[in-house]
């Protein structure tokens, strides 16, 4: 992905969901894509597959295998849809046909890409949904007559249903009770990883995706504020927003940080965390940072890393800016 | 007659293939017994499979028909008929006097209508019937009606029940499809002159504009009923005959004398005066019929008054009638008032099969009468509906049509007479003439009573008469030989022969 | 006295167009709630637990059994006595994306409760709403959107403002964090939990997350194949 | 404080502005705004017929029938000899009278029914929907001869057969799609409120239900318009020569071949009618309340 | 399921009272003395007043109605239709006659309107704001706005007469139902095209069909095994309706191609008061019209899986 913007016209003027994106997800690897509620990662997990809707305007470029998708016809975008890139959408009661049976649907996978009979693919239907903990029998029943888990899973198993070379999984385990989500997770990630294919999971539970994940994009407000190994991300986080975010883990003490995530029809000027930040600086309030190398591979957009300094939690820095922002990019020292 | 269909039989035997004849009707035939009235079209299929005692020939002169010969009484209230010999139903059976006894007895319905005077049908002998009724009648010209046909007595089963008809006339009965078609194949064993066709198909078609398109497509050879805004257009079509000819049937207003403001002659007059039957001819009726001026006789029929005086419109003076009765326009609406009321009068349609000339004959009256000052009000409604209105006298005109049915046949008069309790007219003279022309048997008197009848309602208008109807049949390609005749119900198919190309 | 007492409950589902087949979602479950106590729910996915939060509420007609609500059987609240529960007994959805009406801006889904039960004066609305939406975290420009425009987190608190606008006694809380990112889930949940001390709500918090259940609730119910199999 | 009033008036402003919006939508939608203008047309044809009508729609020129469209008579004549084209124009106040009367007073009336049906379900559903039964097998000509006699010709007479006999086919319509919708979670998550049903019914059903409503409205009209007519031949209201479309058109059949334009006016009079009510139709539809993308997103 | 059908079949009965009663006593407050009326339809004008009294006698026309509802009621209980008041034939035969030709011509109407709404209606949506949506929309709203007896008589012309392809009239062979079905069925066509077009559209618009274009389905399967089963609901119910319009109300098109048809039958009856021939009927109709909505409100549960009858939860 190249400095993907999506924006959706609205009443009120455009909603930038997505801004200036540059991703790559690479062969084999599976990327978590964790952040705040509504700072697009859904948005950006659709715009791959160019299924937002009408009122979306998708610019940049977003290239799969060396095919630029955003420029393809309708018609051929079709090909790479289900079989090539797959996805697990976020809100399963409204994705799931309410007048076809689950098995049904699942089937309907097999017999379109895989040419399948009517009995055959049923039977892998049943299967899939065995393997996802539903039992087979279950799929002549209705999306209405599921729990909310359970249509989890029955999305999952369309997911992986065709075993794509890059599966898009949006919060593929929520909702689920702790034991089904390893299970489940575990599935996902060996089949990814049986088939070297490649994987974006979108997902809010760190834990998850500390253990799952090559590497860890972060999102805040539309745009990408970190991204870098997982290990690195989650031990050595270099946004503050990241730092906050793992901090408000049940298990690390639930802290909250005050004031709301800004509305993406007008973010803030300059870095967008910066209202709720604790190591704010002056500049970040004016100015607009950009997403660059921390160290190899980690790349955060923070003015405080910029200069190499690690945060402390603690300490309070009380840096300033020597240049402006631009010049900043020639500068090679960089910590690790 | 025979004479003159004697060159068209040769024509036949030249003509080449079957000689189906198929015919476009309006209506089924619902029934095929005596104990009801054919009704509609049905009357057209029952002129071919059953025959009167009397009949009448295409320009409505009275032939013998079943009878050879008949004779009255001086008083005329007994009638004895001279059967044909040698007649045999469709069946075999014999035609006898048993059979008319069996025609017209008690449980025809004509007895309870029309032939209550009669009161005995007996058999004198094998082939003599006597009548004998309650008062003078011309009772042949009743006789001619094909609704009133004779039958076979085997046309019913052991315990009374209708089983097919049995007729003696030029075509059998063969089967029927209940609203689609109703087959007759030739009668060979027909007492009169042979029929040249071998089968006549009637195919039953309600709509009147399909029927006209299937005569143009040639899926019939022949349709009746041919709406009069399609026979200028049909006649200049190649192939397409049009057959027209004056019938008995006239179309008039018929006023509800009891009630104000038509109690008044002049009133009456005033209509009479306003309307120009002629335009109603020319301009609704695309110069089909005959402008009948009040006459109530058609030139065709009977005792028809060649002579008599017929209304020329003349506007000024339905005004000034309308006037001298007290309807004067004081306020300049253009709408005639009288003690403050204004002539606001009701003009009753019926929905039924009329209506396609009817709506726009009355469109025609009611804005001719609104230049008098009259403001008339026209209500479409079906027969029951009318039928209310009219047995409560809550109307005040009636667009009729059809109580002349047929050829010369006296109870016509009988529309007005003040014991019929549909007329809304009471006129004692009126009565009196009427009851006299019904019991005069001498053709003579007749017709100077009939006459008298005639001027009487031109001159006191119980009704205006207005356009005396023509019957247009039209016929395809192939049919020849066809005469059209006066007599409406009645279609004549012995000449008819096929050359199909 | 319990503020909520359910006994024995019991709710099947039919389903099957010609022939019939019973599913029993909830099988006899009694339990009790204090006033201020929050009971948590667990179990595994498809236990009955969303089933057994809506038929404490009586929105799925239960197969048997009682719900005791201040001590009086719900099952025979008619007119505006049950009017009356809608804003004492409330719910907070599991699937936030199909409770929406799809046809509602997001300011009518939160302001309907309160014109429906005239919570507040028609002229204070606005600023209710406003209250409301920034209690959970999201800005007022969501407000004139459709629920099809907004993200899940978004719909999910949406939902949840919603119910919080009508100040309930008691809240079955099916999952309502589940589609929140671990920093708005605190402060969603500090929320509840505020609101509780100073209100004295009462919950059935049902959730997956043993860490989130434990710091929620006082009491903790196991259920498996729609029995509760034990209180922790 | 005075940040509460702050936000308050902003909320207020976006509030209003967004009341404003909708109404932006709605003239941007181009065939809306078609549909009202060709709406307003009729309604401006059926206010000053009179001064727009060239000639007097009932003078009789029987020397002058059945004239092709000329300078003169731009619709031609009738079989009279009556103008067409003011006939046409005064038609549309009785045509357009008893079409929109009819199909606003049964819309409502069965829709309303339909919803009660559908979402109360049990004896009351029962009891409607064999009602509808009743009323869609009862022959309707049996129903006009009944009022014809009953209540005489008029105006109201066949607005009040019309209504009786129409009112089942949007019962039924929604009914079918009350069934559905009553399952749908919004639904279950709006009875949480405990509001009424009639308020469910009112904000979450109907505004879901009413795509079928508006579209067979919207055509209805014109088989209304025709069907008054047939009516007018069973003394039922409208009685000639009064103009009305549907009786013109039928006045005109026999000329079908001959004189085409005795029908083609008035027909073309109906289907400009319907074409006005279906674009202002989908322009409703649009407007109550479908977001903006649930659009189909092929392109 | 079950349960269900065999209550609706008990309400059968409940319509047919509902109907049958409903028509007779409206068949009296039709203006007109009955006796009368059919008096005249059985003699001719030749009336006399004593034919109308002995006919009111015979048929029992004097009994007050209710009388005369329950005795029919009674009559037919024991499967008796009486006999025509007019024709004296038998109403059964009768009706049993001309009803498989009604059935016929409102199965192959709706048939075709159901050809030419459906992929008019799907058209329009999947092309939205297309010149092809708006031809089809154009083409719809005049088919509409054309009355019965107008396009029948211009089919007529057109394909019977100019291009002489079939019969003008008849009832009988496959070809005699082109030009009536055609009639019918494209003016009923209007409505369910564009009830399948608003419906589609919508439907189109849920999450679950982009999820299923987002499962590389090309746009043939997301519409057939997706999106229509869904859009069809509304369509169902609009052309069970239409059936049972069909059933007694295509008068116009009966007679203008000669068909052999109940509507004509019965419309005939109405206006000759032929009470025992309009029961019939009204009868005959009203249990087929019951059975079309029973059937529709069969495929409503069949299509939709949320729509239970038996158990409200
Ligand atoms: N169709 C739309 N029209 C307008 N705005 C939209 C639309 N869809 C999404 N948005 C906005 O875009 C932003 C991003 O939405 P998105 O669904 O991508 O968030 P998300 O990161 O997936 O959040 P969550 O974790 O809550 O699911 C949100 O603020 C949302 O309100
Ligand atoms: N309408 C219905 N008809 C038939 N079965 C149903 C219906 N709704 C739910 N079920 C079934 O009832 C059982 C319990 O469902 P429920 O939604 O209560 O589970 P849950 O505990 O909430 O699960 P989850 O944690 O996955 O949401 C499940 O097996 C489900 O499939
Ligand atoms: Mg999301
Ligand atoms: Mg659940």
């Amino acid at each position: 992905m190249e400095d993907l913007n999506v924006t959706f016209k609205t009443s009120k003027g455009p909603v930038r969901a997505n801004e200036g994106i540059s991703l790559e997800i690479r062969e084999g690897e599976i990327l978590g894509l964790i952040g705040e509620t509504g700072c697009g990662k859904t948005t950006l997990g659709k715009a791959i597959l160019r299924l937002l809707s009408g009122n979306a305007k998708i610019e940049g470029k977003i290239v799969y295998r060396d095919t630029d998708l955003l420029s393809l016809p309708e018609k051929e975008m079709r090909f790479f849809r289900g079989k090539e890139i797959g996805i697990m959408f976020q809100n399963p009661s409204a994705c799931l046909n309410p007048v076809l049976s689950t098995g049904r649907q699942i089937a309907e996978i097999y017999r379109y890409h895989e040419g399948m009979g009517k009995k055959e693919a049923e039977e892998k239907a049943g299967e899939i949904l065995e393997l996802v903990g539903i039992n087979s029998l279950r799929g002549h029943d209705y999306p209405h007559q599921f729990s909310g888990g359970m249509l989890q899973r029955v999305m999952v198993a369309i997911g992986l249903a065709l075993s794509p070379g890059l599966l898009i999984a949006d919060e593929p385990t929520k909702g689920l009770d702790t034991d089904t989500k390893l299970q489940i997770a575990e599935l996902i990630a060996g089949l990814v990883r049986r088939e070297n294919a490649s994987m974006l999971l979108i997902t809010h539970d760190l834990e998850l995706a500390g253990s799952f994940v090559d590497r860890i994009a972060v999102m805040y407000a539309g745009e990408i504020v970190e991204v870098g190994k997982t290990a690195e991300v989650i031990s050595n986080p270099k946004h503050p927003y990241t730092l906050d975010l793992l901090h408000s883990l049940p298990g690390s003490g639930f802290r909250t940080v005050s004031g709301q995530a800004p509305g993406l029809l007008s973010p803030p000027q300059g870095c967008r965390y910066h209202p709720r930040c604790s190591f704010r600086l002056e500049v970040c309030s004016q100015v607009h940072p950009a997403l660059r190398g921390f160290c190899d591979e980690h790349l955060t957009r923070c003015f405080l890393s910029e200069k190499g300094r690690r945060k402390e939690t603690a300490a309070r820095p009380s840096l300033t800016l020597q240049s402006a922002p631009s010049g900043v990019e020639k500068e090679g020292a960089w910590n690790c | 007659i025979d004479e003159e269909t004697e060159g068209t039989a040769e024509g036949a035997e030249a003509g080449e293939g079957s000689q189906d004849l198929v015919v476009g009707v309006g209506t089924d035939v619902s029934s095929w017994y005596l104990d009801m009235f054919a009704s509609g079209d049905a009357r057209f299929v029952w002129a071919q499979v059953y025959e009167t005692l009397v009949r009448l020939d295409s320009d409505l002169n009275v032939i013998p028909g079943l009878a050879e010969s008949w004779e009255s009484s001086d008083d005329g209230k007994t009638w004895i008929f001279h059967l044909r010999e040698n007649v045999t139903f469709h069946d075999g059976t014999p035609f006898n006097a048993d059979s008319v006894v069996f025609s017209y007895s008690n449980q025809s319905y004509v007895r309870q209508a029309v032939l209550r005077p009669v009161q005995s049908v007996e058999a004198l002998d094998d082939h003599t019937v006597q009548f004998v009724l309650a008062k003078p009648m011309p009772l042949p010209f009743y006789l001619t009606h094909i609704a009133w046909p004779v039958m076979g007595p085997s046309c019913l089963d052991a315990e009374g029940n209708f089983v097919k008809p049995v007729g003696t006339g030029p075509f059998k009965f063969d089967t029927q499809a209940k609203d689609q078609e109703i087959v007759l194949t030739k009668n060979e064993a027909y007492w009169g002159e042979q029929p040249l066709l071998d089968k006549v198909t009637f195919k039953v078609i309600p709509e009147a504009a399909t029927r006209v398109i299937a005569l143009e497509t040639g899926e019939v050879d022949m349709i009746i009923k041919v709406p009069e805004y399609d026979v200028a257009r049909l006649e200049a079509e190649e192939g397409i005959q049009i057959h027209r000819k004056l019938t008995t049937f006239t179309d008039f207003l018929q006023f509800n004398c009891e009630k104000s403001p038509f109690d008044d002659t002049r009133v009456r007059q005033s209509v009479a005066y306003a309307i120009d039957t002629e335009t109603l001819v020319n301009e609704v009726l695309e110069g089909i019929g005959e402008p009948a001026g009040g006459r109530a006789y058609s030139p065709v029929m009977m005792y028809s008054d060649p002579d008599l005086e017929t209304y020329t419109p003349d506007l000024d003076k339905a005004k000034d009638l309308l006037e001298e009765a007290g309807w004067k326009d004081a306020d300049g609406d253009g709408i005639a008032e009288k003690d403050g009321e204004p002539l606001h009068v009701t003009l009753i349609v019926s929905k039924g099969v009329w209506a396609a000339r009817h709506n726009p004959m009355a469109q025609v009256v009611q804005g001719t009468l609104r230049e008098v000052g009259m403001d008339v009000e026209i209500q479409v409604l079906d027969e029951g509906a009318i039928s209310k209105l009219e047995s409560a006298g809550d109307f005040d005109m009636i667009l009729r049509s059809g109580y002349f049915v047929w050829g010369p046949y006296p109870r016509h008069f009988f529309v007005h007479h003040s014991g019929n309790p549909y007329s809304h007219y009471n006129n004692e003279t009126y009565d009196q003439l009427v009851d006299e022309a019904d019991m005069t048997l001498d053709s003579q008197e007749q017709e100077e009573l009939y006459h008298s009848l005639q001027a009487f309602v031109t001159e006191e208008v119980p009704a205006f008469y207005l356009v005396h109807e023509e019957k247009v049949v039209a016929t395809g390609p192939a049919v020849n030989g066809y005469v059209i005749s006066s007599e409406d119900p009645w279609l004549n198919l012995s000449g008819i022969y096929l050359e199909r190309t | 006295m319990e503020l909520l007492k359910v006994e024995d409950l019991k709710k099947y589902y039919y389903s099957g167009l010609f022939k019939k087949e019973v599913r029993k979602a909830v099988d006899g479950v009694s339990f009790e709630i204090e006033r201020g106590e929050t009971l948590g729910l667990v179990g595994k996915s498809g236990c009955g637990k969303s089933t057994l939060g809506r038929t404490v509420l009586r929105l799925l007609e239960p197969t048997s059994g009682r719900v005791l609500f201040t001590g009086q059987d719900i099952s025979g609240f008619k007119g505006s006595a049950l009017k009356n529960l809608g804003t004492r007994m409330q719910i907070i959805f599991q699937n936030p994306e199909s409770c929406l009406n799809p046809k509602m801006k997001v300011y009518e889904a939160i302001v309907e409760p309160l014109r429906l039960h005239r919570l507040c004066k028609r002229d204070e609305e606005r600023e209710r709403v406003q209250e409301l939406i920034e209690t959970v975290s999201l800005s007022e420009e969501l407000l004139f959107r459709y629920p099809g425009e907004l993200s899940g987190g978004q719909l999910q608190r949406i939902a949840i403002a919603r119910v919080l606008g009508m100040k309930p006694e008691f809240i079955v809380a099916d999952e309502p964090t589940s589609m929140l990112d671990p920093l708005v889930q605190a402060q969603i949940l500090s929320l509840l939990k505020s609101l509780q001390e100073n209100y004295g709500i009462s919950f059935l918090f049902i959730s997956h997350d043993t860490e989130v259940v434990k710091w929620m609730s006082d009491e903790i119910a196991v259920m498996e194949e729609g029995k509760i199999i034990d209180f922790r | 404080m005075t940040d509460l009033i702050e936000r308050t008036v902003r909320t207020e402003k976006a509030y209003l502005a967004e009341k404003r919006l909708s109404f932006g939508e709605f003239r941007k939608n181009r065939l809306a705004v078609s549909g009202i203008l060709l709406i307003a047309v009729l309604c401006v044809l059926a206010l000053f017929a009179p001064k727009l009508a060239p000639h007097d729609p009932l003078a009789q020129r029987l020397d002058s029938r059945l004239l092709s469209p000329s300078l003169e008579y731009p619709f031609g004549t009738d079989e009279l000899g009556r103008c067409i084209f003011s006939r046409v124009i005064y038609g549309t106040r009785i045509s357009l009278g008893i079409g929109l009367l009819v199909v606003a007073v049964t819309s409502i009336a069965g829709t309303s029914l339909g919803l009660l049906s559908g979402y109360r379900g049990g004896v009351l559903d029962e009891a409607i929907m064999r009602g509808v039964d009743i009323v869609m097998a009862f022959p309707n000509i049996i129903l006009a001869l009944v009022i014809a006699g009953l209540m005489g010709p008029g105006f109201s007479s066949v607005v009040f057969a019309l209504v009786f006999t129409q009112w089942p086919a949007y019962a039924r319509l929604v009914r079918g799609q009350v069934l559905s919708l009553r399952k749908r979670a919004f639904v279950e998550a709006a009875r949480a409120l405990r509001p009424s049903s009639f308020y469910i019914m009112r904000k979450h059903i109907l505004p879901n239900c009413m795509e079928p409503v508006i579209v067979l409205g919207t055509l209805e009209i014109a088989h209304v318009i025709i069907f008054a007519s047939a009516l007018s031949f069973l003394g039922l209201g409208i009685q000639p020569p009064v103009p009305e479309w549907g009786s013109m058109l039928k006045a005109g059949i026999p000329y079908l071949r001959t004189a085409p334009h005795l029908t083609f006016f008035p027909g073309l009079m109906i289907i400009f009618t319907v074409f006005a009510f279906n674009f202002a139709g989908d322009g409703l539809r649009d407007n109550l309340g479908q977001p903006a993308d649930q659009e189909v997103l092929s392109r | 399921m079950w349960r269900y059908i065999a209550k609706r079949l008990a309400m059968v009965s409940v319509v047919i009272a509902g109907v049958t009663l409903v028509a007779f006593s409206a068949m009296y407050l039709a203006p007109g003395d009955p006796a009368e009326v059919i008096a005249l339809a059985r003699y001719g004008d030749d009336l006399s007043t004593s034919q109308i009294e002995t006919l009111r006698e015979a048929e029992g026309l004097d009994a007050p109605v209710h009388m005369q509802y329950l005795i029919w009621m009674g009559h037919l209980l024991r499967l008796d239709f009486g006999k025509s008041l007019v024709t004296s034939e038998d109403v059964l035969s009768e009706i049993l006659q001309k009803l498989p030709a009604t059935v016929e011509l409102a199965i192959v109407s709706l048939l075709v309107s159901l050809l030419i709404a459906l992929p008019a209606g799907v058209l329009g949506a999947l092309r939205k704001n297309t010149l092809l949506d708006s031809g089809c929309m154009f083409v719809s709203l005049v088919g509409v706005s054309i009355p019965n007896f107008w396009l029948g008589l211009l089919l007529i012309w057109l394909f019977a007469l100019i291009l002489p392809l079939f019969p003008s009239f008849g009832y009988g062979s496959l070809e005699h139902f082109v030009l009536p079905a055609l009639t019918l069925g494209s003016s009923m066509a209007a409505v369910t095209a564009r009830l399948t077009r608003a419906s589609l559209l919508e439907v189109l618009g849920q999450e679950y069909i982009v999820a299923a274009r987002a499962r590389g389905f090309d746009e043939r399967t997301v519409l057939f095994r997706h999106a229509l089963k869904n859009a069809l609901l509304p369509v169902i119910t609009f052309a069970g309706m239409q059936f049972g319009y069909l059933l007694g109300g295509a008068v116009i098109v009966e007679s203008i191609f000669s068909w052999p048809g109940i509507g004509k039958l019965l419309v005939d009856s109405i206006f000759a008061r032929d009470f025992s021939m309009v029961q019939g009927c009204v009868l005959f109709i009203a249990v087929l019209f019951s059975f079309s909505s029973l059937v529709v409100d069969i495929l409503y549960a069949v299509l939709d899986p949320r729509i239970r009858y038996d158990r409200s939860d």
